[in-house]
């Protein structure tokens, strides 16, 4: 067994052990306790973040998804009256809103940070306290969000918030003043856990793991974090003109004063778009280890997937102007911009032969898990060629704006990431929480959502061709037309369908409920699965690996299960996963260093959403929030990695002599 | 003998009664400022003999019962900074409410220490355990804030004195500042037999002519130009006539960002105005822009004199006077092939308050005319 | 390796506010422009005053190094004080502007000077505070890390927020509108 | 493209896809096409108003071209893909079969699968740069049309100019319906008074943005007379869905009697009329925003409309010519009751300018709609016109406010304005 200690940091070594110190120490002291609430709030285990992250992405889907049930409502029949002209606009603002920051981005987060250090065989990420201030920070910035539908009104400019309809004139209301703080918080959150991410992989990797022999899955996180790290500072600038227009009387999108619109569509865009590709490369990233998975054969060309990923992310900086092509930029930008569009398609459909490849000559296993990622590969590629049909200037000046664009991002968002991460849930759910989902549900999950999803966004690919512009409100008879192509039926068909998609996801709920009460436990390699996660128990133990793994191939788990026959090059089973997990278990290391717990990661989130409220509401609740920040910052900063004995209770002698040190900050 | 807490309530109590009393003489009698600081006055004094009584707040009596090992409580200035917290809160009620501010300030913090402090000194007998306590509670939002007020006084200090010289002394000034740092750096860096207290000394000696002279400059007021310019403020309105103004054409702009959006161009070459607009090839004389609508113009000078376009709108009435002012707008002065913008908005149609027209000082006779339906 | 990260998304930000000022510097319709209201002597002595903190930061930096914790404490002193004295100049030249009547909200380029320069400000500001509040923990001797690096990390983060300030000088006020 | 060939080339979409549903494992694959298919169905669409796939015009044919290639593209890459997506999945399903052998990939495959899509779309790449070229063309435009969108309606105006050897004298301000000549090539300057919007009538073009500060171009051209519908496609506020607009194509002659009467002043309808008493109400009410040319005050001065001191945006529709256009309130509503809509909308190209031209006469009103609108206006389109929540434009409305006129004054209105002709 392995001996989980802390290190006798220096300087408390000159420290005379007090007479009684335990109850005058009581606010001062650090967390230490590993189980009970406060094990979660105040936790650095990137394991307890990431179940953290999940089930805060969870609430978020199922708050957006019921955003999204309403507005089908709404538009099933003509001249809708279920919502008003104002809460149906604040309805699609907040429903992409929160789909996209306070679902799609924690849930990528969730996966990232419950499963890189696993795949790269690392004990924690880089910084484990500022992981855990990026999830309070997206907590704050989701609540701050969110708050506004109760304080006088959500935001109503769309999640692009084109300018001036956001200005203060045109949305008097604080939903966008609650929407810019809380967007921004969020995104200051993805900043810091992205910053650590790519840290986690540059530095934390397991011996003998190099760069090309890194899990897919890893190397989309750390494309994504990239993209992050490069692109949020531009939506923060963008933000951060808006908040000083709104609250501080600034002129940046002040028309009158000779202000151009288009400042805040190109900022936003090269911001957006690359934002785009931080939700889908996670989900590539899991299909490309769930396809491998399941077809028992390695990913096809994965040198070519890596570096399709990575051009993906490079490129993809490059395209922000074909979200603008009716603006009037000029001939000249938007042909510019049309082609290298088109050329992003290239690595995208590099990236969907490569998976299909991977499956020729497999052996392919029909899991839950393995339908979602086909049915990713097929939705994606729909939603792809759309996307093809405006990568054609001219021919997006009729589409853009309208329900085809919604069908396109919906089949690439829905059918491709929400897929995606479904996926990952089937996958990975029995190494998360040691019992295994219920394939049978899962069944009825994944067909569900593939027909409502297909019913949902497919006839809008024809609204879109119709003339449905986006974002209306109501539609009408008068120009709905007649015959089989008209508004109506489409639209009817569109909102069933979205209560099909919607019933497919509960019965994932009902699974996830079942499992947890009577789901039976799952076996140490449920699925004959091939990286090194599953190279230690499910759930895993708190420090991950009971010995730092060494490897040596990609795909390590599987080369060390499995054997290749050298003359009838037939693979040979000489292991079984759990063969595997207990030999680790025989070799643990003698000493294992982990971080503690601590207090200021959600301290500096509770002041950070303090001075966003100030914003809004006013400057001395700002100064608290300031004060909060500054204090905890420098508290983060001057604490120790691990806590201090007198901070145990009863307070423990500090003691063996080790010099191995706890994951860095 | 009196405790350390209470010897603190007493003296606020001493210091407000007396500030009463000067407050009385030198300011109102009737004021509510007397009632307040008699109040408190009261209220110390109150406090003070209850503290007194029950001993507390006194570490000396908890210090008395550790063993001889652990040293005496360490020596506090916090009672000290209160009572001049108090002393700046007082000075500011009669003079300026920033050092009202300051005091409040002063005293919170020094309070909050002086608790925590107090607090930290009884949660056990082992006084560098109290010490470790302490330090944990309060280092981390001592420093940046200790560091903060450093940084805000050099800053505030800093900007007066050089809003009270005059620029180019406020430059020369500001380099000597600087080079003094780097030199007094260097020597301290590279004599390294310095004493301490000489350092010290210097730095101490350096902070202070900061400060007064800081105090000073902020007392004194700005320099002569700045009150002027911000009496005047001379950019709030535009000069429009053919001479050149001292401010408002000072340092002319004549090179235009905005591209997209231009309704018209108006030139003027050899002596002659003309319109230019997009999609109609020959210069016209009639310019039709839309009501309402912010309406772009450029105007371009290809002749050797310098001038400016003006547009005179029609008039309006001054609030509800009856009084009617006429509303005019023009670019600065415009050298030659320089360019220069114009924003319009014109809400009233040209029949209304009209005839609108576009002018150009100088160049009398010639107008562009501008139709507003 | 996240102190170059961190810079490199600031890089970003800083970027987007540059783009921003650029775009509107010559789009006034009221109040001053640039070239009535700054003051470029001034303004060249302040980043020079900013160049020599840099300086100062190196020398930080290298004792820091060489573990002379004297001299640590005074370089880091010394920048500071030079950092501060550049945010005082800061301090002075807003109210000036604003006195001559450039306020905030007063047309586009005031409004994306002052966020420019103030958010350059804020980052010095905040550079200073760093600076002087590790002086206070090399005191104390309080560090939880490896000194060295700490102070190599926080003189990167100066000589970044240094090399943003020549840039925004040569774009802002040397290049004219 | 002829609309036989449509049919044809929908039809035999239509075979793959039932040929792909016939194959029970390729269920999925054969729902997933059904939507790419539907892309090239909905080219056959009948009557729908706003269908990009039905180009009336020079501009919109060049894209509708370019469309004609990519689509149809795209659901041949489409179909190819998903065949081998489904073979592959009845191929290689688990059969009880050895673990396969663990290849990492081939070179050649892979490259030779990166060049083929590279050259597809390096050839639709040529197309659609040199359709952006054309369609950006504008240096042989023979008509300038100022379009300027306003929450949420658009104002046309005509400046002075010659089009096709009639004069326009004084710039005509009209709104609700663009009126251009047939075979000519108009150039809309676009821009805005508050927020962005965007000018759409898929069957003359695409869309081009309208934002304040800038003008934006965009070329029209209709081949035939006839009617098109469109819809402000960037999101506006709170009437976006409201905001529409419709193009008339008139034959050159019929524009010319168009502008004619364009250019007409109102003419006060008779003393002692209902009508004449509409007038003064007017004078009273509508006149604070609505300009009317030609109208006069009591006092015989001219009666100048103040939208600037009532709304944000700073202007209203000019309703000198009201009932020459069959639509109001941002082509929101209907002028024309829904008997003579359809005529107007389903008349022959010969005929229709004579039938566009006649206005809405008395038998053609639709009372409901207008009554509705003059008794309270917000009810029917959102326009942020609650008195109390108008703070942050300085009191001023973004849309007409509930005038809370009385049932006789309606009355009164309605006969007045019907004579706006």
């Amino acid at each position: 067994m392995a001996i989980i200690e802390r290190p006798t940091p220096a300087d408390t070594i000159s420290l005379r052990m007090p007479v009684t110190p335990a109850q005058s120490m009581g606010i001062v002291r650090r967390p230490v306790t590993s189980t009970g609430w406060k094990s979660w709030v105040f936790t650095v285990d990137h394991k307890k973040i990431g179940i953290m992250y999940g089930v805060f992405a969870m609430f978020f889907f199922i708050v957006g998804g019921v955003e999204a049930l309403l507005i089908r409502l709404q538009l099933a029949a003509p001249d809708g009256k279920i919502l008003s002209a104002d809460l149906y606009n604040q309805m699609f603002t907040m429903h992409a809103t929160t789909m996209i920051f306070l679902f799609a981005m924690p849930m990528a987060a969730a996966f990232a940070n419950y499963f890189l250090p696993l795949q790269l065989g690392a004990r924690d990420v880089a910084f484990p306290r500022l992981n855990a201030l990026g999830l309070w920070l997206l907590v704050a910035g989701g609540l701050i969000l969110n708050s506004s539908w109760f304080l006088g009104g959500a935001a109503d400019g769309g999640w692009f918030m084109y300018s001036p309809n956001s200005g203060p004139v045109f949305s008097p209301s604080n939903g966008v003043d609650f929407w810019t703080i809380g967007v921004q918080i969020a995104g200051f959150g993805s900043l810091v856990s992205s910053i650590n991410l790519i840290v986690t992989i540059l530095n934390m990797r397991a011996p003998g793991m190099t760069l090309m022999k890194m899990p897919v899955f890893c190397w989309m996180i750390m494309v994504v974090q990239f993209l992050l790290v490069f692109s949020l500072p531009v939506i923060t600038v963008a933000l951060v003109l808006l908040t000083f227009q709104r609250s501080f009387g600034a002129t940046f999108f002040d028309v009158a004063q000779g202000a151009d619109p288009l400042l805040w569509q190109h900022l936003f865009w090269i911001f957006g778009h690359p934002e785009v590709y931080v939700l889908i490369l996670p989900a590539f990233g899991i299909i490309s280890e769930v396809l491998p998975t399941f077809s028992r054969k390695p990913l096809f060309g994965y040198p070519f997937v890596v570096f399709s990923g990575a051009s993906i992310g490079l490129v993809g900086f490059g395209v922000w102007s074909h979200h603008m092509f009716a603006t009037g930029l000029g001939p000249i930008s938007v042909a510019a911009f049309s082609i290298a569009t088109m050329a992003i398609a290239i690595p995208t459909g590099v990236k969907i032969f490569n998976w299909t490849l991977t499956m020729w000559g497999g052996k392919i296993w029909y899991s839950t898990a393995m339908k979602f990622a086909i049915g990713l590969i097929v939705l994606f590629t729909i939603g792809g060629l759309s996307g093809v049909t405006h990568a054609v200037a001219p021919s997006d000046t009729q589409q853009t704006d309208t329900y085809y664009i919604v069908a396109h991002f919906h089949y690439v968002l829905v059918g491709g990431m929400v897929f995606g991460l479904f996926s990952g849930f089937y996958y990975w759910w029995p190494k998360v929480f040691g019992k295994m989902l219920n394939e049978k549900l899962g069944g009825w999950n994944f067909w569900l959502m593939v027909i409502g999803m297909n019913m949902t966004f497919g006839p809008m690919h024809i609204l879109g061709l119709q003339g449905q512009p986006r974002r209306m409100y109501v539609w009408t008879e008068a120009r709905a037309g007649e015959g089989f192509f008209n508004f109506g039926f489409w639209n009817r068909v569109a909102s069933l369908g979205s209560f099909i998609l919607a019933i497919g996801i509960l019965i994932f709920l009902i699974n996830v409920v079942h499992t947890a009460r009577k789901g039976k436990p799952a076996p140490l390699d449920p699925w004959d699965a091939r990286t090194l996660e599953w190279i230690t128990t499910s759930p895993p133990k708190e420090h991950n690996f009971d010995r730092i793994p060494v490897v040596h191939h990609l795909d390590e788990f599987f080369h060390r299960k499995y054997q290749e026959n050298t003359t009838t090059g037939e693979m040979v089973q000489i292991a079984t996963g759990a063969q595997l997990v207990q030999a680790e278990e025989d070799n643990a290391d003698a000493h294992i260093h982990l971080p503690s717990p601590s207090y200021w990661p959600i301290a500096i989130a509770v002041g950070v959403g303090t001075l966003g409220l100030g914003v809004v509401y006013g400057v001395p609740i700002m100064i608290v929030g300031v004060l909060i920040i500054l204090g905890s910052a420098f508290g983060f900063v001057l604490e120790p990695s691990v806590a201090d004995d007198i901070d145990y209770d009863p307070p423990m002698s500090g003691g063996q002599d080790t010099k191995e040190l706890a994951p860095l900050g | 003998m009196f405790t350390t807490g209470s010897k603190y309530y007493f003296g606020v109590a001493g210091l407000g009664s007396l500030g009463a009393v000067l407050y009385m003489v030198l300011v109102n009698p009737c004021d509510v400022g007397v009632l307040a600081l008699l109040g408190i006055a009261i209220a110390m004094s109150l406090v003070g003999g209850v503290a007194q009584f029950t001993d507390d707040f006194d570490a000396d009596t908890v210090s008395e019962a550790v063993t001889a090992s652990a040293s005496a409580p360490a020596k506090s200035m916090w009672p000290l900074l209160l009572a001049l917290g108090g002393v700046l809160l007082l000075v500011g009620m009669t003079a300026k409410p920033i050092i009202f501010i300051l005091g409040i300030v002063v005293i919170f913090a020094a309070g909050v220490e002086w608790a925590l402090q107090s607090w930290a000194e009884r949660a056990s007998t082992d006084s560098a355990f109290n010490r470790f306590v302490r330090e944990r509670a309060l280092s981390s939002l001592e420093l940046p804030l200790l560091a903060g007020g450093i940084v805000a006084t050099i800053a505030v200090a800093f900007s007066r004195i050089m809003l009270a010289v005059s620029p180019q002394s406020g430059a020369i000034l500001f380099i000597m500042i600087a080079t003094a740092v780097l030199v007094v750096g260097f020597l301290v860096a590279l004599k390294t037999n310095l004493k301490k207290s000489t350092i010290a000394a210097t730095c101490v000696l350096g902070a202070v002519v900061l400060l007064v002279s800081g105090g000073i400059a902020g007392f004194s007021g700005n320099r002569e130009e700045l009150v002027v310019a911000a009496a005047e403020d001379h950019y709030s309105h535009k000069e429009c006539e053919a001479a050149s103004s001292e401010h408002f054409d000072k340092n002319s702009n004549n090179a235009v960002s905005m591209k997209s959006g231009i309704s018209a161009t108006i030139r003027v070459k050899d002596g002659k105005l003309t319109a230019q607009l997009i999609g109609i090839d020959t210069p016209v004389q009639v310019v039709t822009l839309a009501r309402s609508n912010l309406t772009t113009i450029l105007f371009r000078n290809l002749d050797d004199a310098q001038y400016r376009l003006v547009a005179n709108l029609g008039t309006q009435k001054v609030g509800d006077t009856g009084v009617e002012e006429e509303i005019v707008d023009c670019t600065q002065m415009t050298g030659k092939d320089q360019t220069q913008a114009l924003i319009l908005k014109i809400s009233k149609p040209s029949a209304s308050s009209g005839p609108y027209t576009l002018t150009v000082p100088g160049l009398e006779g010639q107008e562009i005319a501008v139709v507003v339906p | 390796m996240a102190m170059w990260l961190f810079l490199g998304s600031e890089c970003l930000l800083f970027g987007g506010l540059i783009s921003t000022y650029m775009l509107y510097r010559g789009r006034v319709t009221q109040g001053p422009r640039p070239s009535q209201v700054f003051d470029i002597p001034f303004t060249s002595v302040s980043s020079f005053v900013l160049l020599m903190s840099s300086l100062t930061m190196v020398l930080a930096v290298t004792s820091a190094q060489r573990k002379d914790n004297h001299r640590t404490k005074l370089w880091l002193m010394v920048t500071a004080s030079l950092g501060a004295t550049f945010v005082g100049g800061q301090v002075y030249e807003f109210t000036a502007f604003y006195n001559e009547g450039l306020g905030f909200t007063t047309n586009l380029f005031s409004s994306s000077f002052y966020t420019l320069t103030g958010f350059h400000g804020v980052h010095v500001t905040v550079g200073v505070i760093m600076l002087l509040s590790l002086r206070g923990i090399i005191s104390k001797d309080k560090d939880t890390g490896d000194r060295p690096e700490v102070v190599e990390l926080i003189g990167l983060y100066w000589h970044f927020v240094d090399i943003v300030w020549i840039i925004i000088f040569t774009l802002v006020y040397l290049i004219p509108a | 493209m002829s609309h036989d060939s449509t049919l044809t080339g929908s039809e035999q979409n239509l075979t793959i896809f039932k040929g792909m549903i016939h194959s029970a494992r390729l269920r999925r694959i054969g729902l997933a096409l059904g939507a790419s298919s539907a892309m090239f169905l909905s080219g056959c669409a009948s009557n729908a108003p706003q269908d990009t796939w039905q180009p009336k015009g020079e501009n919109a044919e060049k894209i509708n071209t370019l469309q004609w290639m990519v689509f149809p593209l795209a659901g041949i890459v489409g179909v190819l893909v998903f065949s081998l997506i489904g073979y592959i999945l009845w191929r290689f399903r688990d059969k009880g079969q050895a673990i396969p052998h663990q290849s990492h990939g081939n070179p050649t495959i892979e490259i030779t699968l990166t060049i083929i899509p590279a050259l597809i779309l390096s050839v639709v790449g040529v197309f659609t740069f040199r359709g952006i070229f054309q369609l950006a063309q504008t240096n042989d435009t023979q008509m300038v049309i100022n379009v300027t969108g306003q929450q949420w309606w658009w104002e046309y105006d005509y400046p002075a100019q010659v089009v096709n050897g009639v004069e326009i004298a004084q710039p005509i301000i009209t709104s609700g319906q663009l009126v251009i000549p047939t075979g000519t090539k108009v150039l809309l300057r676009e821009t805005s008074r508050d927020v962005i919007h965007s000018y759409w009538i898929p069957a003359l073009n695409g869309k081009k943005d309208a934002v304040p500060g800038r003008i934006n171009l965009l070329r029209i051209q209709a081949n035939k007379p006839g009617i098109f519908a469109g819809q402000c496609s960037e999101f506006c506020g709170l009437s976006h869905a409201n905001m529409r607009m419709e193009a008339v194509a008139l034959s050159p002659e019929d524009f010319a009697t168009w502008i004619a009467n364009q250019q007409r002043n109102a003419e006060s309808p008779a003393q002692a009329t209902l009508a004449d008493e509409g007038e003064t109400v007017f004078l009273n009410q509508c006149i604070r925003c609505h300009q009317v040319n030609g109208l006069k005050k009591a006092d015989g001065t001219a009666a100048i409309a103040a939208p600037d001191e009532n709304v944000y945006a700073g202007a209203a529709p000019n309703l000198t010519h009201l009932m020459s256009r069959n639509t109001f309130a941002g082509a929101a509503f209907d002028l024309l009751t829904d008997g003579c809509r359809k005529n107007v909308w389903s008349a022959a190209p010969e005929e229709f300018g004579a039938v566009y031209l006649k206005g809405v006469i008395a038998d053609c009103l639709n009372q409901t709609n207008i009554r509705r609108w003059l008794r309270n206006a917000p009810a029917m389109k959102p326009m942020y016109a609650n008195p109390v929540k108008l703070e942050a434009s300085d009191g001023k409305y973004r849309g007409m406010p509930n005038l809370g006129l009385s049932e006789s004054d309606i009355d009164k209105l309605v006969a007045y304005l019907s004579t706006l002709k």
